[in-house]
């Protein structure tokens, strides 16, 4: 559902042409204003990509690199969360269609410079990919199943940065057109699937040996990822529309979002809880929502 | 002009405007009303059925250059109450460079009304209002709602994303005959004010009694016929519709 | 094909001519014209701009379009084809010049495709003819003796968003450069608009016009 | 060269198999009128009867449209542009308008409010039967009633009113000016003094201040050769015929014509002048009078058109008769009459920099015969004493000779062309107080924002109202008073709206009937918009569709939607109605020109004028159709390119002996 612009969405703030009418030129009269055409379904298919795409390599690489030994029920399971995360993704992606009867259109129409045609292959790959790997695995063919689980990790990261270039491609957004938003998107999933990883080893006893090594990937990802928002924010942008988007989602309308919802909630404290030894790590999650 | 009684107007020369700043007080917020200025896009009371014009121009605010507003403390879209010689209504005003000191203006075309009890019609561009009269000739008007997004056989309606019906400034203005050449001089002297709480934009005031005597007094400075042996109007002036040549004079 | 437009005599024509031509539903528009004021009174100047698709040479819309419902035509026309569009809206994101917006009738994207349907008949896009003071001048940049390409070549001609890199195809003559650039489309002080329909429900709640009670 | 993107393997694979629908078909192509790259504004006149395009709606289906392309005239505001209308042959609906090339004033480009005319047809809450209230005036509540019915019950009225000799009861009032000549003849066939307008809440000032220097009430700016325009308008985006204007306005800016425009605030127009003269309201006079006093005093007026035109003699005996009457005593006693008028005295009564002035002055003295100056309402329709500011405006034109010159200001009735009735009906022999009264005895027209006052007064009284396209409770000042007026029923007997819409005024009406709008109804339209002399037509497209398919059409609401009629019919029909038996002697000019005794269709009745416009029978010839299908194709005709100069003609003996009858 499209969320209209909010009252609290106040754009008199921020647009300091309108207050100081002598000096600056002044938009007297316009044609009306298009909403917001990208809405929350889009921020959720981001979030819900970001972990399918992390839960499954975290499992699939300690077990290819032997950093710990994982039962094969986590990796069952691990794989059908991941496939449970990419439907979601897919549901959200259909349903932001004004025209979603023909979400086929995008395979079977292809317009191969769009990202989002590779993209919408990439899911496509990865998610057979992790079906044929279970197949293969319920029926007891290991090797071909270990053939195929390298393809499924690069595949994997590709599905957590994809949607990177797409947002590159729309050049009507500047603030979109920075190099760092791959780098925020892969941190994204790696914070994302681990987080949701340690809050399932709560209630999954066997992902216990994971956690030690999980822990210290997500303390470092909150780490570099704290870093990221610092560069995103503290150093300025090529155009004069990056820098009032990032001005809004620091000092703007997304100030309480930001700093309350993703700096605190989402970095800050699980960091601190999580170098003080206690196993809260889900809220990080909320991190990528917001982003 | 010699033959009609107005000598003193032979020449071309310059008559002193009935809104000539000797009788404005600024200091009291009175300022002349500019209400002629007209739109490129509608018609007078004529493009209300048609969507594409109202899509391009449904506001009519008040302009008044920043200096006046910051004298008397308004700010852009303050309503304010427009006090003419006959009542008051209410307007938001429009802050702006292009407006000269000492003078307001609004522009005509919006501000079309319908009552409940009319047809429903011309639902680009008209305010629903009631219109009451509270004594005789003492004439209330209320803004009930503005311009609604509706379901309709035109499925535009339900796009409609102006709100603003405008304000009927016309109604509130007195006859002004110029005693020579019978023109309504349209500009009004009026006092502005921060609307008083209730005010909503769009309502109106108007004392037909007051409006009565305004007509006499602007009609005591006309200087009738008849004119030279006896005729009405001069012969060779231009006249819709002439009748017989004896008609022209003055039993 | 491309635009010259003369800023110095633009109205606010075109307008209905292209929505008369279209059938462009209320709320959304092909082209339009944006007003701005700078200066202090007595010197204070009003300036328009008539804004639409700039057809660019290296369009983001086509490149970004995952159905290539946008594509361009081998006389520089950026076109569109409403039964491909899957109205996933990234060509409304990818657009530097806000040029292209969803019907709200048929639920796809849409923008100025130069009247397509016109030239192919032989005939000039329906907002060049209308203008009174030919203020919007349309031809084949390619032929030299095009009264377009000595417009462009003879006058000093600004683009918008040069830097955007999607070569555009709109000149402007004796233009203003705050009216130009969209400045900030995401820091628009516009009136809420009407774009897909899912916005008509929402737009009704949020403008919700406090009822009176009748006194 | 194919126009679509090419299909993929996929895309065709998919196809192939039915997973997704083939959308790469078309209906048909059609061959472009001419080779790419030079296209044309309109289509031929040879192909408006078959025109085909593509739909654009469903543009990528390439579906092909057939049109029948019928020229009108826009009825949106007084200019009367030329349009044309594409009447879908399948639907048998207008689809859209478009400018009509052939008119001479706009010339195939219109402003915004011509193609939305669209809109107003297809509005859906649109008036399509004649509507009669019921209950009380003003309650709202209506019945459908017929055309019969309506026509019968104003025609009883009125017969009664005329033969109880109670002709000045009957009032037409007319708000968008049209059927000028049609209506005052129809007035004089019933002998009433009936006319009464909306000038003087729109054009008064200026035309008082006009005619009194001579009887031209009226001036057409002669843009396209002008070198400087001095503007008190908006004139690029609104006033009497402002299209057509800003289009020779800005062709002639265009090769360095300097603009000057006087207005309180920056319109669009002002923000294009190279002078914007924020004159404080009602201070235009001293400005232009010390324009006048600089052209004086620096010798830049023409003194051979001063000395040849202006009652110079005649002033100087009246006003100085003790100085001896020559040119230069006149030039002198001038000066000292406006010596007042300095720039400094303009500056501080209007605010306008004396440099401002100055300047302007003197580039109007400079432009000479070539300088066209406009005022119609503006300041001149806004302040008391506003006619003294076009009076000085046309001082100056005077002043600098150029009145009637190429480039100048032209008197309005050169470039205007007034029809040839059939058998025009004698002057009426009443003189109506409440439109005429005795202390307006200058106004330029009728005193008609003051009739609610005049009828409280008691002055007369009303029996039947015609409000035709006019909307006085919204539009007029004092709305109120006239909801007072419309209300009383003693005040007003019988009130009958003829309008295209609902409006503030239609609802205190006894009678709504529903009126075309620019492609329902039937008109004839001659304005001065530029150097030459025109005519142009207005006409209802579907009726004119219909007699090219072979089809008898006997009223116009057969073809428009619903029961929607025109008002040429109306008045023939009503005419008709009050004088059944002839005995009123009104019948006679509702006779057919050409069928005697049977009643005058409205198509005779053009057929008439047109074949004795000027010109136009020949033009008409060489295209193998009568005149009336000539206009009837194209729309208008243009009888004279230049009339210039006709002051400084030398009269024929003939064109002597004419005057003098």
């Amino acid at each position: 559902m499209f969320r209209p612009l909010k009252k609290s969405f106040n754009l008199k703030k921020e647009s300091k042409i309108d207050t100081d009418i002598k000096q600056t030129a002044r938009r007297v009269y316009d044609a009306p204003n298009k909403g917001i055409l990208w809405d929350w379904e889009v921020a959720g298919y981001i979030f819900t990509k970001a972990i399918a795409a992390g839960i499954i390599a975290f499992p699939f690489l300690f077990q290819m690199t032997g950093l710990v030994k994982v039962a094969d029920s986590v990796l069952f399971t691990v794989a059908i969360s991941s496939l449970l995360f990419l439907g979601l993704t897919g549901i959200l992606l259909i349903k932001d269609l004004d025209q979603p009867k023909r979400f086929l259109y995008v395979l079977l129409r292809p317009n191969w410079t769009s990202w989002l045609v590779k993209g919408g292959y990439t899911i496509t790959a990865f998610g057979g990919l992790v079906t044929l790997w279970c197949v293969l695995k319920y029926f007891d063919f290991p090797i071909i199943a270990d053939l195929i689980v390298w393809p499924i990790l690069i595949l994997s990261v590709l599905l957590a940065i994809y949607t990177a270039f797409l947002f590159g491609q729309a050049k009507g957004r500047d603030f979109w057109q920075s190099p760092l938003l791959s780098l925020h998107m892969l941190l994204h999933s790696v914070v994302g699937g681990s987080a949701a990883l340690l809050a399932a080893s709560m209630f999954l006893p066997a992902l216990m040996p994971l956690v030690p090594l999980l822990k210290e990937i997500l303390i470092w990802s909150l780490l570099i990822q704290l870093l990221s928002f610092a560069a995103e924010f503290l150093s300025s942008h090529p155009t004069e529309d990056a820098n009032k988007a990032a001005h809004m989602i620091t000092h703007g309308t997304f100030r309480t979002a930001f700093w309350g919802g993703v700096v605190l909630l989402g970095n800050a404290i699980p960091l601190l809880l999580l170098i003080g030894k206690l196993r809260i790590a889900g809220c990080s999650r909320g991190l990528s929502f917001w982003y | 002009m010699v033959d009609w009684k107005w000598p003193e107007h032979r020449l071309p020369g310059y008559i002193k405007s009935h809104i000539h700043t000797d009788g404005i007080e600024s200091e009291k917020g009175e300022f002349p009303l500019v209400p002629t200025f007209r739109l490129p896009t509608l018609i007078h009371s004529r493009s209300g059925n048609a969507k594409w014009l109202a899509e391009i121009s449904n506001r009519n605010p008040l302009w008044m250059h920043t200096s006046d507003a910051d004298r008397l403390g308004f700010k852009n879209d303050d309503l304010l109450r427009v006090n003419t010689e006959i009542g008051y209504f209410i307007v938001k005003v429009w802050v702006t460079e292009s407006m000269r000191p000492g003078v307001v203006a609004c522009s005509h075309h919006i501000g079309r009304w319908r009552r409940p009890q009319d047809p429903v019609a011309n639902r680009w561009a008209t305010n629903s209002v009631e219109i009451l009269e509270i004594e005789s000739g003492k004439w209330k008007m209320n803004v009930l709602d503005g311009i609604q997004a509706t379901e309709g056989e035109d499925s535009d309606l339900s796009r409609i994303f102006w709100r603003d019906g405008g304000v009927h400034q016309n109604i509130t203005h007195a006859v002004h005959p110029d005693p020579i050449s019978g023109m309504h001089c349209w500009h009004q002297k009026v006092r502005l004010e921060k609307a008083h709480p209730g005010d909503r934009h769009g309502d109106l005031f108007v004392d037909t009694e007051q409006s009565f005597q305004v007509y006499k007094d602007w009609l005591a400075n006309s200087r009738p016929a008849p004119g030279p042996d006896g005729l009405r109007r001069p012969l060779w002036f231009k006249r819709p519709l002439k009748p017989v040549m004896e008609k022209f004079y003055l039993k | 094909m491309s635009f010259v437009i003369f800023i110095k005599r633009i109205f606010h024509r075109v307008y209905v001519a292209c929505k008369a031509e279209n059938d462009v539903p209320v709320g959304v528009n092909r082209t339009w014209v944006k007003y701005i004021e700078k200066g202090e009174f007595p010197h204070t100047k009003r300036f328009f701009s008539v804004m639409r698709c700039n057809h660019c040479e290296d369009a983001p819309c086509i490149t970004i379009c995952p159905t290539s419902a946008l594509y361009k035509r081998p006389d520089g026309i950026v076109d569109f084809n409403n039964e491909r569009c899957i109205a996933c809206k990234s060509c409304t994101q990818a657009c530097p010049y806000d040029a292209i917006y969803i019907d709200p009738e048929t639920h796809t994207a849409a923008k100025c495709n130069y009247c397509a349907h016109r030239v192919d008949v032989g005939l000039k896009p329906a907002c060049v003819i209308v203008c009174p003071t030919e203020a919007i001048v349309a031809g084949d940049l390619d032929d030299p003796i095009s009264k377009i390409s000595q417009l462009v070549a003879g006058n000093q001609v600004t683009v918008r968003k040069p830097e955007k890199g999607t070569i555009p195809n709109v000149f402007y003559i004796e233009s203003d450069n705050a009216s130009l650039v969209p400045n900030g489309f995401l820091l628009v002080d516009k009136e809420s608009g009407v774009t897909s329909s899912r916005v008509v429900q929402a737009v009704k709640k949020k403008f919700q016009f406090k009822k009176r009670v009748k006194n | 060269m194919s126009l679509k993107p090419k299909l993929g393997l996929i895309e065709k694979f998919a196809e192939g198999i039915g997973l997704i629908p083939k959308l790469n078909f078309e209906d048909g192509k059609i061959e472009p009128m001419n080779d790419p790259g030079d296209l044309s504004n309109y289509p031929p006149p040879e192909k408006w009867d078959d025109w085909v395009e593509y739909e654009p709606t469903k543009w990528s289906r390439k579906i092909k449209r057939h049109y029948t392309i019928v020229p009108t005239s826009c009825f949106n505001c007084e200019s009367g542009c030329g349009l044309l209308s594409y009447v879908d042959k399948e639907t048998g609906e207008v689809r859209k308008f478009e400018g009509n090339p052939y008119h001479p004033a706009s010339r195939g480009r219109i402003c915004a409010k011509g193609p939305a005319t669209i809109n107003q047809i297809k509005d859906p809450d649109r008036i399509l039967h004649p509507m009669r209230r019921v209950g009380k005036r003003g309650a709202g509540k209506w019945e459908r009633v017929s055309w019969d019915v309506v026509l019968d019950e104003i025609a009883a009225k009125i017969r009664k009113a005329i033969k109880e000799e109670r002709n000045n009861e009957i009032t037409y009032h007319v708000g968008r000016p049209g059927h000028e000549g049609f209506m005052d003849r129809v007035l004089q066939a019933w002998g009433v003094d009936g006319h009464n307008s909306h000038t003087n809440v729109c054009s008064a000032g200026a035309r008082t201040g006009f005619a009194l220097w001579d009887g031209f009430d009226r001036k057409m700016p002669d843009f396209a050769n002008a070198e400087f325009i001095l503007m008190i308008s908006a004139h690029l985006e609104s006033g009497h015929y402002f299209n057509p204007h800003a289009q020779r306005i800005i062709e002639s800016k265009n090769s360095g014509t300097k603009i000057a425009v006087m207005d309180i605030r920056l319109s669009n127009t002002a923000s294009r002048a190279d002078h914007w003269m924020a004159t404080y309201p009602g201070t235009e006079a001293a400005v232009l009078l010390a324009m006048a006093k600089i052209i004086l005093d620096e010798g830049l007026y023409n003194e051979a058109y001063l000395r040849n035109w202006i009652n110079w003699a005649a002033w100087l005996e009246a006003d100085h008769p003790k100085t001896e009457i020559s040119f230069e005593n006149f030039i002198l006693k001038l000066k000292e009459e406006y010596a007042e008028y300095t720039p400094e005295f303009a500056e501080q009564e209007s605010g306008v920099t004396t440099q401002a002035v100055v300047d302007v002055a003197r580039q109007i003295g400079r432009a000479g015969s070539r300088f066209s100056s406009i005022n119609w309402r503006s300041a001149s329709s806004g302040n008391l004493g506003g006619w003294q500011i076009a009076r000085c405006l046309q001082f100056l034109n005077v002043l600098t000779g150029s009145l009637g010159t190429k480039g100048g200001s032209l008197p309005s009735s050169w470039n205007k062309y007034s029809p040839k009735m059939p058998n025009p009906p004698p002057p009426q022999k009443y003189w109506n107080e409440l439109h005429f009264p005795k202390e307006y005895p200058l106004a330029h027209f009728e005193m008609s924002f003051l009739l609610p006052h005049f009828l409280k007064e008691g002055r007369g009284k009303i029996d039947v109202y015609f409000t035709r396209v006019f909307n006085p409770v919204w539009t007029f000042p004092d709305g109120f008073s006239w909801i007072e007026a419309l209300r009383d029923t003693e005040k007003i007997g019988l009130h009958a709206a003829l309008t295209p819409t609902w409006n503030e005024t239609a609802y205190f009406a006894d009678y709504v009937l529903p009126m075309g709008h620019a492609s329902e109804r039937h008109d004839i339209i001659s304005y001065e918009t530029h150097a030459g002399k025109w005519i142009a037509f207005r006409q209802p497209v579907l009726r004119e569709v219909a007699r090219r398919n072979g089809k008898a059409v006997k009223y116009t609401y057969e073809t428009n939607p619903g029961e929607v009629w025109e008002e040429d019919e109306f008045w023939i029909e009503l005419s008709w109605r009050i004088d059944p038996d002839g005995s009123l002697g009104i019948r006679d000019y509702f006779i057919s020109p050409y069928r005697p005794g049977e009643k005058m269709t409205v198509d005779e009745y053009y057929q008439y004028i047109f074949e004795r416009v000027p010109g136009l029978p020949e033009a008409a010839e060489k295209e193998g159709l009568t005149p009336l299908d000539y206009m009837r194709r194209f729309g208008a005709f243009e009888m004279e390119k230049e009339v210039l100069e006709l002051h400084n003609k030398v009269l024929t003996e003939q064109q002597l002996y004419e005057s003098l009858s």
